[in-house]
């Protein structure tokens, strides 16, 4: 365990809800053939570390119950936590949010040496993208190459959307999640409906 | 209405749709399907425009993308205007309202014509820079006058209603090129399994074949096409896209396709449809099935209306079923004239002659020629045109090809049009984009594209053209771009078609004229700019013998239609005239677009309010409801300042800084960097990147540091906090977040990748609300559970806590002089504990203050702004930041070895002090530049400038920072701020700590 | 030499034309020459020419890998302005405007020298501070220059949109009335005209691919068609200036990058005036042909390609869009790339190296053409002294050993 | 546009996701406050600026941070290879004597 100055950002006294970066819009937006729809207040942790450190990578096994994925741009899920590689040495730890501090716990409980994990869910939100259309939104807002033979379930890059960047992952057959910076996340949004 | 010119049958176009339009104020008539060309020809307009330089009456030549003349202004509204759409390429809609770009006061009738005819001998090539030079006065006069006759159409006035689309594309196979030889490829790559893109600029897919006679496996070639399309269609991994023209090829197969979704539909796009899309396409291989383009012949005269390349004929008589005239006579050097005059004589059409200057064609097409009893000419050319606003007549003459000259006698063929074929041009223009140069090939006297990795050129435009080889070298291509793509390559059955013996063309550009080049009538080469040979002729005779510098000077080919009819005859008239061949004269470099782009397409959905991304924090729409006004920052939208009411700004700004001094401010401090830094190594790589120390910051303290690049000049700065021993927090300006993070990053990966250390943004995470001034600590009292004790929670240190119930972190520093609490809390929840500070407003005389009010008090306090008191050459020591700047660290850390080369080290640099105006009410002007002596004369001597200058609400009097030339040791001089309108501001040198300078009150 | 004139027009329409002379001669490289000018660009026929006339320095030859003006000069927007912030630079491009007040008369041909002014626009705060740093410096330098603000900016560009919800509002400009555009390829031929007329040799199709230098001073250069003589040699040769100083042992603080333009189909007259913009990012002018002549950045990365990247362009088109969107359906005919030499500080080299009687004259960067007639007039006193001129003096290689830049970054905007 | 191999991502992406910082393999001096100021001027501002082969420093900097080397020809755009920090180049200009 490092001596990193952690401590549980999302114990809220009762009264306090927390405010979604796009609180300002319409949650969903629905055309033909496309939903697109905002999922709130999840909890994000930065993971920094050594891959082909082995103790390492059963350190995360262990606090999240899932692999840690070594090949880029790929994306590991369980019920309640995804791990997406980032690079090398980074990943993003998705989960919900209230169970944030529990897994940021949890892996300074496992983890040793030269790691670390950083709270960020204040940063970023999350954008589903489903329908039959959602591919075409998506060719007009990313230069990736996000065709299923090229991309498939199970995926998860970081690229650019319009003149934002995105982490873009597909989680299963049907849906796009799309994890934009907080203060991208009106611009993204309105990009989205703009091209829907 | 009548359409004179359509025949009674044929063609493709929908004759049970009849479509009105208006052209020049008449209205006419033409069918769906028609483009606007054909149906102008259709109903017999044969003059469409003036031309640039000399006016002359102009026609229809063409029949696509190649077209020069019939360049006209489009749209019935104001907003609709779109300037310079090529008749040929633009598909007609009912109600379409087009104009001439040209012709005063109307396209008949020409004054400019008239000046044109009188004056045009004057306009050689380069005329403007041989005159208007006395006297030098009227210059401008004159260019006024030249400027009015500049241009083709007009830009609208108003906004375009329309909107346009960019699509982000990726396939193994790109096709451009819908004719045969694409539809082969496409089918064969995609039969194989490869992703496929096929695109084609006409309306209908087809290229060739829409107009073609020859018959595919016996049967007429619209059977096979359809088929074939069909074929593809049906496949979901090919993209189909019509109406698509590929303008531009850039590096490592990256192709922009302008796709016209709804050009064709009328003056603006129907609802819910853009109007263009732009398709980014990033292809394993690119197919280059573009063609070929028919090059005229040079003759005198060959610009009168009536005059056209050959297959432009047959295509508007196999396409849209119009015949443009009735008598008519070839003009030819090789079979593809005959295929032109047969199709006008079985539209029922005379053919007055087919003029060869071959003396010995016998292929299949002259054989049917001869079959029909058509008139043949052979040995012989056209060399004139008589006519004026119409082809009234052709004169013939034999010539001989040797000697390039006319040997008989002139004879008048009486005709209303005249055709003309000097072969084919590959068209090579989207292989040279990217930099290769087009090879020559004298088989087929024509360039075709070079060898570049990655770009399969076939049919037409790899210089192959008879039908049955066109399809067999696209077979080849199909497969070589699926195997490359690593793919099995699938079978294709080709479609049977007859081996037509054609007989060998002849390599003829211009013909001879009984008079010199010089003396002879207009023998045009490039239409749309009237460059003509004798212009090409004395461009060689004035020395100028490269031909980028002949294109300069005649301006050939810098048309819309970019040269594509008169390019390579130009450069065959250029390398006879300097007894050069073709290849040794070269070719000019084609540069995209193809075919231009609309401004709107190509800057897509980036408009407005999606034009750069606007950044926003948690609490932006408090701001908003609280009637801010917003300064941009980088591309954050920050509050500037809270007017109440109408209040000015002054008023409003004087309001906040009072409040922040005499009770409790808050800022939205939210869109500072801020870095996450963690690692055994992180002080150490502090201590490398900051000026100054870092090795005794313990946990819970906070420091102020100073960032240099390696050239010594001051970069960032921002306060950084110890959070546990290897545990650190960074700030950085505003704009400098992500540049900085890149920054450490850099050092990190590249030069020092031994220090273990992570770094990782948390700009966004952390909402920072900044409450500050004597008020602010029993205020936050109120709501937190941190002992805000002066003596256990100091000036420089943070603590951990609640605040308003949520988990935070408060830093106490500041940035305005005053007790100051910064409160960090995720940003979900910034707006409840902003919220909740807000229930105190009145109790405590809370007041929210924008970024005017927090510079006039870091000025006050002599706080910089990096990028406002610095400019990237201003040094630690040039802010007089001694006291940041740790000489004797060990490690020689970024900058410190600059500051000692022989400028950095100078005693004399521009040094930040502080002005005080002698006059109390004035405030300097920001940017005002210093001088030591008022009186002397222009070019004055600059000391330096103003760097931040405000008015103080708490002094009472303005004040400024400044970078002032030896600065530091001119405390107490007075120096000079002359202005624009004669008055000279005085001010007096002063320390830069204008307020508190003990810091008494940030201790309180 | 012949003389042009609106009558001499006349003589030879009557005549048909068939009498002009040569431009220029083609003449075969002598042995040596006083001095070899290495690139024959508009910088470098200018040097040429200005060592001809005002140093009686004639035995000369303009060494030209291809054809005379067929770099930078043929392939930038146009663009002439001398309201730089530093004293130094200022006073540089100053000297270049007043040349460039006179130069179709010095040379008898009209190289089309248009001023009908340049705005600066700015969108924010720090802009428009930036702008009044400026304009005060050029006042006090004696460069016309002045502050608009958005009412006066529109006045005098009614088709800018100047409304407040842009993304980036129009909040004010610097407007410098003597500024403005020329046309750039009768710039290179009237130099080189005017530089033949007095003698100067102009070698085209002649490439240096070596530098001979005995005892530390240079002796001549190697070429396609063999050793030239010469012990005072300049180079002026833009983005190929590093390849050149290599073949004298020398390392330039220069990176070559891919500039690009665009021009839009030809326009009957509606933009009378050149606005650049910093912070949207492009420059627009119409030339007096009809396009809009339109250009913005460079490329991130090393270049010598003539051609740059498509987003460049994109970003371009986007910038004018939200500038004047009536121009959404004009089209875009053309685009071309030059490779321009950058320098860190963003102002020129002319300087002499540590090559005895070998000069360079490089780093223009994106702001070359405008200089051309001045940058000449200096490199050449400096050519015929053997030492820098006193307006070329700041802009030595040594600066950036000394520390002495002179940063045009920022400060100029964007340096075109 | 080029399409840049990203040695970490393992992939080709647009360029649009990466900023080219410059000449790669550049040494800071290993003891600045001795190095003379030529040296540091050298290290500063001076650049091999190569028509041809060029080592440069490229960052994918919206996918993976990382900065890595790319050997790429000036003249006609084409990467020959792109490696790891640290790492040297397999390709030069010594073995591609070919001119531009």
């Amino acid at each position: 365990m490092s001596d990193a100055a952690i401590f549980d950002q999302q114990a809220v006294a009762d009264k306090v809800t927390g405010q979604s970066p796009l609180h300002h819009l319409s949650s969903s937006h629905k055309t033909e053939g496309v939903v697109l729809e905002e999922v709130p207040s999840l909890g994000y942790l930065t993971l920094r570390g050594d891959a082909n450190d082995e103790a390492f990578r059963a350190g995360v096994h262990k606090a999240l119950g899932l692999e840690l994925p070594v090949q880029p741009m790929t994306l590991l899920q369980s019920d309640t936590v995804s791990i997406q590689w980032l690079s090398p040495d980074e990943w993003m730890i998705v989960c919900p949010g209230a169970r944030c501090f529990e897994f940021e716990s949890a892996l300074h409980e496992q983890l040793s040496g030269h790691y670390a994990v950083v709270n960020v869910s204040g940063g970023y939100t999350m954008l589903t993208l489903s329908g039959d259309r959602a591919l075409d939104v998506l060719y007009q807002s990313t230069a990736y190459d996000v065709h299923p033979r090229h991309f498939g379930t199970g995926k998860a890059v970081a690229t650019t959307l319009a003149k934002a960047t995105v982490f873009l992952r597909r989680p299963d057959d049907g849906k796009w999640e799309l994890i934009v910076r907080r203060s991208f996340a009106d611009y993204c949004w309105r990009w989205l409906v703009g091209v829907c | 209405m009548t359409q004179p010119n359509r025949l009674a049958q044929g063609g493709r176009v929908n004759r049970d749709r009849p479509l009105s339009f208006v052209f020049n104020g008449e209205t006419y008539q033409g069918y769906e399907g028609d483009t606007l060309a054909s149906a102008l020809l259709a109903n017999a307009v044969s003059v469409v425009n003036r031309s640039f330089k000399y006016a002359r009456p102009r026609g229809i030549v063409a029949a696509g993308a190649e077209e020069p003349n019939a360049v006209v202004q489009l749209g019935a509204s104001e907003a609709a205007q779109t300037p310079n759409v090529r008749a040929t390429q633009q598909a007609l809609y009912d109600g379409l309202v087009a104009s001439s770009t040209n012709g005063w006061p109307n396209v008949q009738r020409d004054v400019m014509g008239l000046f044109g005819k009188v004056a045009g001998k004057m306009m050689p090539p380069g005329f403007y820079n041989k005159t208007f030079m006395a006297p030098a006065s009227m210059w401008m006069t004159y260019e006024k006058l030249i400027r009015k006759a500049a241009g083709l159409g007009r830009s609208p006035r108003e906004q375009d209603p329309d909107r346009y689309e960019h699509f982000h594309r990726h396939c193994d196979v790109l096709v451009i090129g819908a004719g045969p030889a694409g539809l082969v490829a496409a089918s064969v790559a995609a039969n194989s399994g490869a992703r496929v893109i096929l695109c084609d600029e006409q309306e209908q897919m087809g290229g060739c074949l829409l107009s073609t006679t020859e018959t595919l496996n016996g049967k007429p070639a619209n059977q096979w096409l359809s088929e074939t399309l069909d074929h593809l269609a049906a496949n979901p991994d090919v993209l189909l896209l019509p109406r698509t023209t590929a303008n531009g090829y850039h590096d490592h197969n990256f192709v922009t396709l302008h796709e016209r979704v709804a050009e064709h539909l009328g003056d603006t796009a129907p609802e819910g449809m853009a109007r263009s899309r732009m398709h980014q396409v990033r292809a394993k291989r690119v197919v280059l099935s573009t063609g070929s383009h028919e090059r005229p012949l040079v003759y005198a005269n060959n610009d009168v209306p009536g005059n056209f390349v050959s297959g432009a004929i047959s295509s508007y008589i196999h396409r849209y079923g119009v015949v443009p005239g009735n008598q008519l006579v070839v003009m030819t050097a090789n079979d593809q004239g005959y295929r032109c005059a047969i199709d006008w004589y079985d539209a029922g059409r005379n053919v007055v002659a087919i003029v060869d200057a071959r003396p010995d064609a016998d292929g299949h097409w002259v054989k049917q020629a001869e079959e029909r009893g058509l008139r043949i000419l052979k040995g012989q050319v056209v060399f004139d045109t008589k006519g004026t606003k119409a082809v009234q007549g052709a004169w013939v003459s034999a010539w001989n090809a040797e000697r390039f000259a006319l040997t008989g006698e002139a004879q008048l063929l009486e005709c209303d049009a005249i055709a003309s074929s000097g072969g084919f041009s590959p068209v090579v223009h989207l292989a040279a984009h990217t930099g290769a140069r087009p090879v020559w090939r004298d088989d087929i006297q024509g360039f075709v594209p070079a060898a570049v990795k990655g770009q399969l050129p076939t049919g037409g435009c790899n210089g192959v053209y008879p039908l049955h080889q066109v399809l067999a070298d696209a077979l080849d291509t199909g497969i070589t771009a699926a195997l490359d793509c690593g793919y099995e390559a699938s079978r294709f059955i080709l479609p049977e078609v007859d081996d037509l013996v054609e007989s060998a063309p002849l390599a003829l550009f211009e013909i001879p004229h009984t008079k010199a080049t010089m003396r002879a009538p207009y023998q045009f080469v490039d239409l749309q700019n009237d460059v003509t040979a004798a212009a090409i002729e004395l461009a060689t005779r004035e020395g100028f013998e490269s031909i980028e510098h002949v294109k300069r000077y005649t301006a050939m080919g810098f048309g819309t239609d970019q040269g594509k009819l008169g390019n390579i005859n130009g450069m065959a008239i250029t390398a006879r005239r300097l007894g050069q061949t073709i290849p040794e004269t070269g070719t000019t470099v084609f540069r995209p677009n193809y075919t231009p782009v609309p401004f709107g397409a190509i800057a897509g959905p980036h408009r407005r309010e999606l034009f750069d991304p606007k950044r926003y924090t948690a609490l932006h729409s408090w701001h908003e409801q609280r009637g801010a006004t917003f300064e941009d920052v980088g591309l954050w939208k920050r509050p500037w300042y809270y007017p109440i009411g109408n209040e000015s700004m002054h008023d409003a700004v004087s309001r906040e800084c009072l409040a922040v001094r005499n009770k409790v401010g808050i800022l939205d401090a939210s869109t500072l960097g801020k870095i996450d830094i963690q690692g055994k190594d992180a002080r150490e790589f502090l201590g490398r990147v900051y000026t100054n120390k870092w090795e005794k910051l313990g946990i819970g303290k906070a420091r102020y540091g100073l960032m240099c690049k390696d050239d010594g000049m001051v970069t960032d700065d921002g306060v950084t906090t110890c959070l546990g021993d290897q545990h650190f927090l960074m700030t950085t300006t505003t704009g400098g977040a992500a540049a900085i993070l890149e920054w450490l990053e850099l050092w990190h990966q590249t030069e020092w990748p031994e220090l273990e250390v992570y770094f990782n943004s948390v700009t966004d995470h952390w909402a920072t609300i900044t409450i500050t001034g004597p008020n602010s600590r029993a205020l936050l009292r109120e709501i937190t559970d941190i002992d805000l004790d002066r003596d256990k929670f100091k000036f420089m240190e943070w603590r951990q806590g609640t605040v308003a119930g949520v988990p935070a972190r408060v830093y106490r520093i500041s940035f305005t002089g005053e007790l100051s609490y910064e409160i960090n809390v995720q940003a979900d929840f910034a707006m409840h504990v902003w919220q909740t500070l807000f229930e105190y407003e009145n109790k405590y005389g809370l007041t929210p203050y924008g970024t005017e009010t927090m510079h006039v008090l870091r000025a006050e306090k002599g706080f910089i702004i990096v990028g406002q008191d610095t400019d990237g050459s201003v040094t630690p020591e040039d802010l007089g930041m001694q006291w940041c700047i740790g000489y004797d660290k060990p490690f020689s850390w970024i900058g410190k070895r600059a500051l000692s080369r022989p400028d950095t080290s100078r005693r004399d640099r521009k040094q930040l002090v502080g002005l005080k105006p002698l006059k109390d009410d004035v405030v300097l002007e920001e940017g005002a530049q210093i001088v030591l002596d008022p009186n002397q004369p222009i070019p004055m001597r600059m000391v330096g400038h103003v760097t931040s200058s405000y008015f103080s609400p708490t002094l009472n009097h303005g004040f400024a920072l400044a970078l002032l030339m030896d600065g530091h040791n001119r405390m107490g001089e007075i120096v000079f701020m002359p202005m624009p309108d004669g008055q000279v501001h005085e001010a007096e040198v002063v320390g830069t700590v204008f307020y508190d300078s003990k810091g008494d009150r940030q201790n309180v | 030499m012949q003389r042009y004139s609106g009558f001499g027009l006349a003589r030879h329409a009557l005549s048909h034309h068939e009498n002009w002379q040569r431009m220029w001669r083609n003449p075969t490289p002598k042995k040596a020459y006083d001095a070899i000018i290495v690139g024959g660009g508009g910088h470098g026929l200018a040097t040429a020419y200005y060592l001809a006339k005002e140093h009686g320095i004639t035995n000369v030859a303009v060494l030209e890998k291809g054809w005379l003006g067929g770099g930078n000069t043929a392939r930038n927007t146009t663009i002439v302005r001398s309201n730089y912030l530093w004293d130094e630079a200022a006073a540089l491009y100053e000297h270049s405007l007043k040349l460039w007040e006179g130069l179709s008369q010095d040379l008898n041909c009209n190289v089309m020298f248009s001023q009908r002014g340049v705005l600066n626009l700015g969108h924010t705060l720090q802009d428009m501070r930036d702008i009044q740093r400026r304009v005060h410096a050029n006042r006090l330098n004696g460069i016309d220059s002045q502050v608009l603000d958005a009412q006066q900016v529109k006045e005098i560009v009614p088709i800018l949109d100047c409304s407040s919800d842009r993304r980036y509002p129009v909040m004010g400009a610097s407007w410098q009335p003597r500024a403005g555009v020329a046309r750039h390829d009768a710039v290179a031929w009237g130099f080189a005209r005017a530089a033949d007329a007095m003698g100067v040799d102009l070698l085209q199709q002649t490439e240096v691919n070596g530098m001979r230098i005995e005892d530390g001073q240079i002796v001549g250069v190697e070429t396609n068609r063999g050793f030239i003589g010469a012990k005072t040699v300049g180079c002026v040769t833009a983005g190929n200036s590093s390849v050149v100083a290599k073949q004298a042992g020398l390392l330039l603080p220069l990176e070559s990058h891919p500039l690009q333009a665009l021009v839009s189909e030809p326009l009957k007259p509606i933009l009378d005036t050149v606005v650049m913009s910093n912070h949207v990012h492009g420059y627009i002018s119409q030339s007096d042909k009809g396009d809009l002549v339109i250009g913005a950045g460079i490329d991130g990365y090393n270049g010598y390609g003539q051609r740059g990247s498509y987003p460049t362009i994109e970003h371009t088109l986007q910038a004018i869009v939200e500038m004047f969107p009536i121009f959404s359906r004009v089209r875009m005919n053309r685009q071309w790339g030059g490779i321009v030499d950058t320098c860190p500080d963003a102002c020129p080299i002319l300087s002499e190296t540590d090559v005895k009687g070998l000069f360079f004259n490089c780093g223009w960067g994106t702001g070359g053409f405008k200089a051309t007639p001045g940058s000449g007039h200096v490199f050449a006193w400096t050519l015929a002294k053997g030492h820098a001129h006193p307006l070329a003096k700041p802009f030595s290689i040594n600066r950036f050993v000394t520390g002495q830049l002179i940063d045009e970054h920022g400060a100029a905007g964007v340096a075109h | 546009m080029f399409l840049i191999y990203c040695p970490y991502c393992g992939e080709e992406r647009e360029e649009s996701e990466f900023h080219a910082k410059g000449q790669a393999h550049l040494a800071r001096p290993a003891d600045p406050d001795n190095s003379s100021d030529e040296e540091w001027g050298h290290y500063l501002f001076f650049r091999e600026n190569p028509r041809g082969i060029h080592h440069e420093l490229w960052v994918h900097a919206a996918g993976c941070r990382k900065f890595f080397n790319v050997t790429r020809h000036t003249v006609s755009y084409e990467i020959l290879e792109t490696y790891p920090i640290g790492e040297q180049p397999r390709v030069t200009a010594n073995q591609m004597e070919k001119p531009a």
